[in-house]
This record gives C-alpha cells, structure tokens and sequence, in this order.
C-alpha cells in the first residue's frame, strides 16, 4: 500500500464516532460569526448593529485576493459587532453576533440552480470565493486562491483528500458514506477548473466501507486509492508522496510538483457553492473524545457557540483538555464560549489520562523523533535549539521545514514539547525579520 | 530557560492553578506515546538481568554485593548532587541505577566497596552531573567509571576470581585470567596463541569464565539485547554492525595466521563484547541519532576494539574504544544528518 | 662562547633580514580602520570572542556594523576609539535603566487556563495568547530574567520580575524579549512608574487584577507639574521629563499601582549660604518651605515632597538633597 | 609499515594533546567551533612539518658541529617564530583563500609548545630528517584529529544544561580528561 517515508502510529481511536450518522444540531438563538476565519488577508464587517440578515447574507467583505468573505449562519437581527475569543489566536476578536429570528430564511435568489459544467473557469472560481469557501481540513486557507495557480505551474494531479489520518476524528470519513455525491461532483468541478480529465481519492485503508462506497460511485475518471494507515498520512505534501513520489521541494507548494489536494469536505462546499450557490455557512463536525457523553458527527452552523455543542453531545465527563480539530494538530481551548469556524473538522474533549500534561525532561537523544519525522529533520536538535532560543541555528537546521505535524512530540520519551519550540522558534524568527 | 527538567506541580504555581481550572492548555500535540523515559530504562534493566544473574551464580555473594554498592552508590551519588545543586531529582527517571547496573557489570566481582563508590564517583558525578545531567553527558558514564577504576586501580580492577558454581562457593576463593587476558600473556610470553590455555567457546558463552562480572555470559547478554531490539528500545544498527566489524577483521587476520590471531568466534564470545555492542555503545544520549550515524559509530567501535585487544596494552579493548568513539558522535551527528523532505537535489 | 653568540645572533639576523625583505615584498593592501582597531585590541588572541583570533574578530567588525564590539580583554579606552574609528556610537545618551510595568503576581490575578509547555514568557504566548486573565499581565515565567546579560533581573518570591538597579546597564534586552510589552526603559533620573499598561476598563479588570491601573484619573488630577496622562482605555503614564520626583501620585493611588524606584530625596537649605531671598518659598508647590527674608529659609521635612524645584531656582546655590 | 606505526604512534598513542598535555592552550582556545578547529589543525600540520623539517637542519648542520647543543631551546624559539611570521606574510600575499583558511591560526601557533615539543622530541628519540617530518605530521594530526572531535563536543555544549559554574573551559578541561582517559587505550599499541 502506498505511504510516505516516516510517520508515526498513534492509537486511532476512531471506534467512537465513526459510525454515529450524522444528525442536524437544531438551531441555535444566537450565534458568534467570526470576521476572520482563513488564513491570508483579513476580511472587513459590511453589516452593523440592528441590521436585518438572511441566512447566506454577506456579514463580511474580503480585503484582498487571499481572503473571503462570512455569510450570516442562519436569518435574524445583527445584535453587535462584538468580540469573542478567538479559537486560533486565543484572544478577542471581532465577530458579528447575530440574534436568530427561527424563520430560518434564505437570502434573496438562494438557494439556486445551475449546471457547473456549463460556467466557464472564472466563474467557478467567482463562485467558490463568493461562498467564502476555505480549505476544512482545518487550515482554512481560501481555496480559490488554491485553484488558480499561477500560468508558468503546469498542474497534472488533482488529489481529493479523505486520508483523515487525524485520531478520533470522522468527519470526512462520515460525509463520504453519506453524501458521497457531493465530495465526487465537487471533485468533477474542480477538475473542471484545473483542467484536468482525472483525479485520485485518497483514502486511509482503515475507512474500508468508504473506500468501498467511492469506488462504486466514482466515475471512471475519479480512481480511489487506499493509503496505507499512519500518521500523517493526510498532510499535503506526504499524501503527494505517497501518490506520485514526487516531493514538494523545500519552501515550495504543492503546485511546484504540479499537484493540487482539496480535502473532501472542501470538494462538497465548492460543490455547494457551485451548483447551488451556497455559501459556506455549515459544516460536518465530529464531536468526540472520552471527555464528552455522547460522541456525535453534527452538521453545525458556523458561528455556533462550543458551549451549546457540548450541551448537544450531552456534556462533558471529566475534561481536561478542549480541543478545536484533531489531537495531533488541533489547538487547545480554554473556554467554551468560543464559536465554531469554517475550519473546525472536530471537538474534541480529552480526559487527563487521555491526554498529556506531564512536564518534559532532558533529551536523551534516543531517535525516535528522527525515525517519525516526515520531512527529515532532526526535531531533538531544533528542540534543544528552542529552550535557548537560538533561532538562527534553528534555521540552518532547516527550522522553517518543519510542518508542526508533531510525529516527533508524539514519540519523545522525555516528554518534549518538540512542535512548541518549533512554534517558539518560528515566532523568534519572524519577529527578527520583522524588524529589519 | 530555568527548571529544564522536571519541575514539581506543587512548586509550580501555574501548575497548582491549572488543577483547579480542569482545563489545560499547551501546544498540539494533545496526545502521547505511552513510552517514557523510566520505561525505557526499566527496559533496559530487565534485559540487563539474565547477565547480572550469571554472574552472580558464577561469582556468588561477592558479585550481589558489587551490584547492589554500584546502585546505592550511583543512586544516592545522583540525589546528594541534585540537592546540593538545588536541582530537581530526577532519579525516578532510573538512569542513576541502570548507571550502577552497568558500572557493576563492568567491575570484576572482587572489587572492593570502595572501589565500587569511587567508580560511582566518578560515573555520576564528573561523567553525567557536571555535563549538565541525564541527556547532556558526552560519555557514557558507567564506562568513564569504569576506564577510570582501571587505569587508577589496575591491580583491584584486573583481580579476577575464578568462577564457580553459586551452591559451591568456597571461602577460598582462588583467581584467575579472563581469556583474553589468557591470550595477551600467551602471544607475550610465547609469541604463539598456541600456549593460551583453554580456549574451548562453550565456556565463555554460557559464563564459566574469568571476568568481570556482567560480561562473562554472551549468551545471557544475547538474550537481553535481542529483548531491547524486540521492544524496539534499540535498534539493531550498533550491536549487529559493531559484532560484525569485529568478526571480520579479526576472520581475516585469522585467515592470514591462525597462529598468531585468535579465532572471529573467540573475539566474539570473549570479553565484553556483548555487554558492550548490546548495552554500553546502545546508550542513547552517548550514541549518533541517526541509523547511518549508529552504523559508522559501530563500526569504529569494532574497529578500535580490535586494534586494542591485538596490539595494544591493554587485553580488552571494548571500554576503550566505545568512549573514543563516544567522543566522535557530534562529528558522526553532523555527517550523517537526514536528507529533508523536498531538498533541492 | 664566540661561536654561540655569532650563531644565535647569524640566525636572528638571517631571519630578521628575511622577514623585513618579506614584509615589503609581500605586503597585502588592508582596510585602514581594520589595522586601527587591530591595533586597539589586546593582540593576545585568546579567542574569546568567538573568533579566530584578534585579526579576525577586527574584520568583522569593521566589515559588519551589526556585529558587537564584544572583547572581553579590551578596556573602555579602547573601546571608545575602536567606535571612533568605526563611526559607531556607544549609546551615549542618558543612561536608562529598565522597569517593569505590572504589579500583577500571581496572588493578585487570575489565569485563564493552566498552561503546560516550556517556561518561556515568549512560548506561551503563542499558545491560546498566554494563561494570565489578563492579556497585558506579566506572565512569570521569567524570560526577562533569563536575557539579562548582567543579571540584574532576578524573579521575586511573588512572581514578578525586579529590576536590579545597580547592575541595569540600561540595554534593553529584555524589553524586546517580553512578549506583553511590559519593561520600559526610563532615564535613570525618573523615579516613579505606573506598574500597569493595560487597556482594560476598570470594569474589565476586575475580575483579572487586584492591583492595575482602574484609569480613575486621580493621579492626573494631585500631579502639581501635569506629568501623568491616563484616559479610559490606556493606563496612566508618566512623562519621566516633566516629573519632578514629588511621589504625591503614589500615595493619592488607591490600587497602589504607582510606585518607586527609590526614596525621594528631599530638600535641605544650607544656612551659611542662604540670603534669604524667599524664592524658594515662592516656587514651593507643597508649601514646605518657610522663614523670614534676608534671614536664612527652612525646609519642613514632614512637607518636603522632593521636587527640587527651589534647587533649581534658588540664585545662591543654597539647597541641597538630602535622604531622609 | 614503520611508517605507518610512526604515524599512529604519535597521533594515537602518543597524542600530543591527550597523551603528552602539550599545545593546550590552541586546544582550549580555538575548540570553540568545528570550522576553526579544522581551519587551526590544517595550520598545525604546515607548521609542524615546516618547524620540524627547519629545525633538524639547524641541530645536525649547525649546532652539533659547533657543539652548540645546550642552545637548541633558544635556537628552535627563534626559528619557528620567524618562520612562521614568513609563512603568514607569503602566504597572505600569494594565496588569500589559503590565508582566510589557515593564515589566521599562524600567529597562534608561534605559542603553540606542541610545535617547539616535536622538533625537540625528535631530536631526542634520534629521527632521521625523513623520521622526523613523518613523525611530524603524525604529530600535527593527533592534535588536529583531538581539536576537531572536542570541537565537536563543545559545539554541543552550547545546547546542555551544564551548571553555571563549570560551563566554558572547566567542562572542557574535564572532557579533555576524559578523552584522555579513552585515548589511554591505545598505550602499549607502539612501543
């Protein structure tokens, strides 16, 4: 089976959510829409306290190519442009906070029907930026900048990303049995888009009813390829490894190597976006962990609050840790009055024994983060670096590879917060060039 | 950064309050492998014990007695340091008594109690704590202590006595040669390894032998590594690599001269070979990171040891040539640095 | 005897003649001011300052004006004509020193959540933006203290970090080291600074922070010399050129979070001196300062609040500071 | 053969640092990184050879007949400084990258008693002049072969907790130590 070089085999924990079907989280009276929610440029407020939204509504203007715009969750009253703690940065942002009317009513000429395969290129493209469509995998970048690659980068591959190698997560997994239509008639217009007469379902070998379920599907354009379980699996650059053996050069972008990923999730909203018009304003979520009741896949509205999801998933059971995506790159929060965001692909709630919070010792240089690392690095080193602060040399140690897919931290036995360091280090770095 | 080890949570406020907050926060990745360090050295203890309990049957109460001194020694040598120092113990980590594990291994069972605490001395303190503690040290330290005791002590430290059955010790207990000290004197004194006595394989394979005490036994220490290299503590890079270099180069000599050089499969079961190859150049902190580094580390392993024991002074070159090579590993570190993901070729 | 001297004294001048010979014929052209900062460095070349040898460590920092003039052997002479030569600047200006702008120990304010990871002020920033309630707060975990080249900020028993006068050269390191922007450098005339720059409304602190400026503005209003500013959003700050060191801001403040960096020294006038000129009586804001003209003034020490305004205007050079 | 255990006398078992404690000072000194190191051993290597090669000359054509010997100290001080003051000059002159690589560590190692140490030793042990230069270069790279593995390690260093007081040259006298210790392995090897 097909697989990258490195990686790492963490318990898949997968059993606890992923055969919950998905179930519809009922709506909401109020919800928190966040102005930025993608990685790039930021966006800008169009709406303003008393306002009237419909559900689709612009609340937010893009400034810039690399930026997309929020739509209004659901229909109702804008209450305040408020602020709400972040679930990236961790400190207060701007959010537009809207009061529901429970009508639930779409915005004038949504939703819409139209044949993508009729519309030309740039309109495609017009479409998915104007539904506000990012990468939902969890790092949010717009995707229609990820489709318009510059003319000089011939693109030959088309990836459609359902590797999920994340654990305890199934999302995607989820959206593919159910609504396999989606993931593949998106993954048709963005083959449209890019130009290209096929492409390839990666799928980790441990979802074998999905891998199944696509094959019978898939048209015969679309080949569906079972990869090889283990972590990182998903993460762009090894998943076009393992596929092609080509590697993305170092600094590079997949497209370099003439390869463009979109994950499922994403394939169904350029879908949405597309031939309905839709914008992204819901999306599939796994509930999980063993610090929640009851595990669930949701269909949830962005903007929601976490505290009314936990509620939903019938609480929670000795948490210790709150976490926004995936246990090996998900970010921690500290409180549940945070809102669910485009790039939200799990909540995860971690019991104490489930998680880690054990101090870190000396590096005894025993080589497993070496053995793990998927890009070749050498993460003892550059951990070492970081608890003095030497960034410089960090960087001759090819700090700026690194993908933070903590494989090394996962197996250090000393404990070592290897990804913070490199976090720490790169902060260091930019905060130096900054202020050249 | 201050407090790199360890710090306790009741000394850390930010620790007290996060467990009244019941909600933590720090950096992905939010989940762990299993394996720490005091496993892995509980790993290595267990795989040392086969070797330890030959030599306690072969050596008897003496042996316990060096062993059971070495980890107290080393043990309490490490927690008066770190209480001095005002640093966090960190014995429960387990590296101080698989120091003294290893340093009692490598001392002959006759060796005095004093001499035991000195080599812990020189172990724990000067090897590991002035480097800066476990991870830090260049040198392995059980092998400082012991390479120090020999080159101090060469009469205490090369006092072997005779093995015998654990149910037969008697109080006279008589000395003897290991066999390769047995060889050095014969191709000093005759010029032939002819005039070795006894070179039967059978004896120093199962322990029935002169020695230090953890060494005598290859096919205990065989054991015990194979165990490491099941559960994945080692990898089987340096203990294979550094046999077969030895095995090669001494095969070829032997081939040339059988007169003058002793038979690869002597060498092999001979010595601390298998201590070393399996237990000593293993050690993870004094040992390259990489597999191609392990690879050149072990061969310059084998390469000196055999240079030691077939021309040097000294019978046995296995201590010796393992801390040279100890010396060598940042140098093998930058040479043998992955290639990265992408790098431009 | 002879033969020896004729010997030693053949290969010394053998070797002299080849070596003056050499030195013409195989002169190498040099950057000027290279040979003349050579020539200020010790030439012992101990390797010190990380370079191969003085030599070395002279191109360097002739070639690259980042590079610091860090010998250790050299002594403050020549380190100011190596800057001479080298047109740079030794930061000559008013000497700074660094303070620190939160009160905030960990007895007096809340945290967010329980951060694990390495005890660096600048790593847990970057996770969830720093534990502490408030985001302006110190968060402890002494960076500052472990950037100091000198050592002269050490972590207190409560949790924050002190500055440590005598050893403060003033670099300004750990400013640029606090992720949250607490340490300012004042001129190491100013004597008092506002421990607080958060932003938040008092009303918004109070859940976070027992001891940050609540922004009641009555600092502003009891400052005779209008050296304090403080608005709704920005805690109060105080103008280190227009203070006059009097201390009234730090007893009229009701969180206490003004304070100190040594006690004020007052006034006392010098009676041979003195003409009795009662200037110093006129410019006296706090009234301490009575007497009878042409007859030697006093100072009421119990009023005096140290602000030298009467040594700066008294014609007679009559007043001096004392500490009480 | 002879030659070859010539060489591995004086670079192993003999080493100039680790065996003899000559030329500590450069070893301590300009240990701090490999790029010196290498740059300093590739120095000692010329010097080493040139000095030894010079010197032998001086005894055998010089000083024995006029029967001098008791001013070979002095002779050999004298000669090594300006030979290697001649070498720095030309060599900066007739090749910069040469001198950017190496000419810097010249001046250091007029100091370096490891250089005036082998051109004495070799007198004494009675080396012919191809002995000598041989012996020499061994010599010269034992030291480069000690400077550059310490160099290693010290590189290291920087990234350990080693406690405040033993960190700079106390660690490194230790580690020198214990290297010694290791490298007394190889005693007996050559006699």
């Amino acid at each position: 089976m097909k697989t990258f070089k490195g990686g790492i085999h963490p318990p898949e924990e997968k059993q606890l959510v992923k055969d919950n079907p998905i179930v519809d989280f009922p709506l909401s009276s109020r919800y928190h829409v966040l102005v930025q929610q993608h990685l790039g440029a930021p966006a800008k407020p169009v709406v303003k306290a008393g306002d009237e939204v419909r559900k689709g509504q612009v609340l937010s203007e893009p400034l810039g190519f690399v930026s997309v715009p929020v739509h209004a969750p659901t229909s109702g009253r804008v209450k305040e442009i408020g602020r709400i703690v972040h679930p990236v940065t961790g400190l207060l942002a701007p959010c537009v906070v809207i009061d529901a009317d429970g009508r639930d009513e779409w915005a004038e000429g949504l939703p819409m029907e139209r044949d993508p395969f009729a519309m030309s290129r740039d309109e495609l493209l017009d479409a998915i930026k104007t539904a506000g469509v990012v990468g939902m995998g969890g790092a949010t970048f717009p995707t229609h900048v990820k489709l318009s690659p510059p003319k000089d980068k011939t693109i030959d591959t088309f990836i459609v990303n359902g590797a999920e190698c994340e654990p305890y997560l199934s999302s995607d997994h989820r959206l593919m049995l159910e609504q396999p239509e989606r993931v593949l008639k998106g993954a048709g217009v963005v083959m449209k888009i890019l130009g290209l007469d096929r492409a390839t379902i990666a799928i980790e070998a441990n979802k074998p009813d999905a891998i199944k379920l696509m094959r019978e599907k898939a048209p015969a354009e679309i080949q569906v390829e079972a990869l090889k379980v283990k972590y990182p699996q998903g993460a762009e650059k090894q998943l076009i490894n393992a596929l092609t053996g080509r590697e993305v050069p170092s600094g590079g972008l997949p497209m370099d190597v003439g390869a463009v990923v979109q994950n499922a999730g994403t394939c169904a909203a350029v879908w949405d976006a597309c031939a309905r018009g839709i914008p992204l304003i819901e999306r599939i979520t796994s509930v999980t962990g063993r610090g929640i009741v009851q595990p669930k896949n949701i269909r949830v509205r962005v903007g929601t609050l976490l505290r009314e999801v936990i509620e939903f998933s019938g609480g929670l059971n000795g948490a210790a840790k709150i976490i926004f995506g995936g246990p090996m790159m998900g970010i921690a929060q500290f409180t549940q009055d945070i809102a669910i965001m485009k790039g939200t692909s799990g909540v995860l709630v971690l019991r104490e024994e489930d998680t880690n919070i054990t101090d870190y010792s000396a590096c005894i240089s025993c080589g497993r983060c070496v053995e793990a690392c998927p890009m070749g690095l050498i993460p003892s080193t550059l951990s070492k670096l970081g608890e003095k602060g030497m960034w410089q040399k960090a960087k001759e140690n090819n700090l700026l590879d690194c993908v933070e897919c903590g494989s090394c931290t996962y197996v250090s036995p000393a404990n070592r917060p290897i990804v913070h360091f490199v976090k720490h280090l790169k902060a260091l770095s930019r905060a130096a060039s900054a202020k050249k | 950064m201050k407090n790199i080890s360890a710090s306790n949570p009741a000394e850390d406020p930010a620790r007290e309050q996060a467990t009244k907050l019941s909600v933590y926060v720090s950096s992905s990745p939010h989940v762990h492998s299993t394996e720490d360090v005091p496993w892995i050295m509980r790993q290595v203890i267990y795989a040392l014990i086969p070797g330890a309990l030959v030599g306690v049957y072969f050596f008897g109460i003496p042996a316990l007695k060096v062993i059971a001194v070495a980890v107290v020694s080393c043990v309490v040598m490490e927690v008066l340091w770190q209480k001095l120092t005002g640093n966090p113990i960190t014995v429960k980590d387990g590296s101080a008594v698989l120091t003294g594990l290893l340093l009692a291994m490598n001392l002959p069972s006759g060796a005095p109690w004093w001499l035991v605490v000195i080599g812990s001395l020189v172990a724990i303190i000067i090897a590991k704590q002035l480097f800066g503690g476990i991870g830090n040290n260049p040198f392995n330290p059980a092998l400082v202590g012991r390479v120090f005791l020999l080159i101090s002590f060469p009469v205490a430290m090369t006092t072997w006595p005779e093995p015998r059955s654990f149910f037969s010790q008697a109080a006279d207990a008589t000395t003897g040669a290991t066999p390769l000290g047995a060889l050095k004197t014969a191709i000093f004194e005759h010029g032939t390894i002819a005039a070795a006595p006894g070179m039967n394989l059978m004896d120093p394979f199962l322990g029935n032998v002169g020695g230090s005490l953890g060494e005598i036994s290859a096919l205990a220490l065989i054991l015990g590594g194979i165990y490491l290299i099941a559960r994945k503590i080692i990898t089987w890079h340096i203990p294979v690599v550094y046999i077969a270099t030895v095995a090669v180069f001494t095969g070829i000599l032997w081939l040339i001269n059988p007169e003058g050089y002793a038979s690869p499969s002597f060498h092999l079961v001979a010595g601390g070979l298998m201590l070393g190859a399996f237990f000593m150049a293993t050690d993870m902190v004094t040992s390259p990171i990489t597999n191609t580094g392990k690879v050149v580390f072990a061969a310059g392993c084998g390469v000196i040891t055999v240079v030691i024991r077939l021309w040097g002074g000294y019978p046995e070159g296995v201590s010796f040539a393992i801390l040279i090579m100890n010396a060598f590993v940042p140098l093998i570190n930058r040479a043998t640095r992955p290639t990265k993901f992408g790098a431009v070729r | 005897m002879i033969s020896s001297i004729l010997l030693l004294g053949g290969i010394g001048f053998l070797a002299a003649l080849i070596l003056g010979i050499s030195a013409v014929t195989f002169a190498v052209k040099m950057d000027p001011r290279e040979k003349a900062v050579l020539d200020q460095l010790p030439g012992a070349n101990c390797g010190a300052c990380g370079f191969a040898g003085c030599a070395a460590f002279a191109h360097e920092i002739t070639v690259n004006p980042e590079a610091e003039m860090a010998c250790p052997a050299v002594n403050e002479e020549a380190l100011q004509a190596m800057s001479e030569i080298l047109g740079r600047s030794l930061g000559g200006s008013a000497p700074l020193i660094a303070c620190i702008r939160c009160k905030g120990s960990p007895a007096e304010t809340t945290n967010r959540y329980g951060y694990v990871g390495p005890r660096d002020c600048r790593a847990a920033q970057i996770v969830a933006g720093g534990s502490k309630g408030c985001q302006y707060g110190c968060l402890g975990l002494g960076t500052c203290e472990e950037v100091c080249p000198f050592g002269a900020i050490i972590m207190g028993e409560d949790g924050l970090p002190h500055v440590i006068e005598s050893l403060c050269t003033g670099c300004g390191k750990c400013v640029s080291a606090c992720p949250r922007g607490i340490i300012q450098l004042i001129p190491r005339t100013g004597n008092y600074i506002v421990g607080c720059i958060s932003r938040d409304t008092a009303k918004e602190m109070k859940p976070l922070c027992k001891v940050g400026c609540i922004k009641c503005g009555i600092c502003a209003d009891v400052c005779p010399f209008d050296a304090i500013t403080v608005s709704k959003t920005t805690s109060a700050v105080i103008d280190q050129d227009k203070c006059r060191r009097c201390g009234l801001c730090v007893s009229a403040c009701p969180t206490g979070v003004i304070s100190a960096l040594r006690v004020p020294q007052k006034a006392r006038i010098i009676a041979e001196k003195c003409k009795g000129c009662s200037i110093c009586e006129q410019v006296c804001p706090a009234e301490a300062i009575s007497g009878k003209v042409k007859e030697p003034y006093f100072v009421n020490e119990g009023k005096c609040i140290g602000c030298g305004l009467c040594i700066e205007k008294c014609p007679s050079d009559a007043i001096e500071r004392i500490i009480s | 053969m002879y030659y070859i255990l010539l060489i591995v006398g004086a670079a192993l078992v003999n080493n100039f640092v680790l065996a003899r404690f000559l030329g500590i000072c450069p070893f301590m000194g300009v240990s701090k990184s490999i790029d010196t190191a290498v740059g300093m051993s590739m120095a000692v290597i010329f010097v080493m050879t040139l000095a030894t090669f010079v010197t032998w000359l001086i005894n055998f054509y010089l000083l024995i007949p006029f029967e001098l010997q008791y001013l070979q100290t002095i002779a050999f001080i004298l000669v090594i400084a300006s030979l290697v003051q001649l070498v720095e000059m030309i060599i900066q002159r007739v090749s910069p990258p040469l001198y950017q690589a190496l000419g810097i560590f010249l001046p250091l190692i007029t100091t370096n008693c490891a250089v005036l140490g082998v051109a004495i030793l070799n007198i004494q042990l009675g080396h012919s002049l191809l002995d000598a230069c041989i012996f020499a270069v061994g010599a010269a790279l034992g030291f480069g072969l000690a400077l550059v593995i310490f160099a290693g390690m010290r590189e290291d260093f920087e990234l350990n907790n080693i406690p405040e007081a033993f960190r700079g040259t106390p660690i490194a006298l230790v580690t020198a130590g214990i290297l010694s210790l290791a490298f007394m392995g190889f005693s007996g090897l050559v006699k």
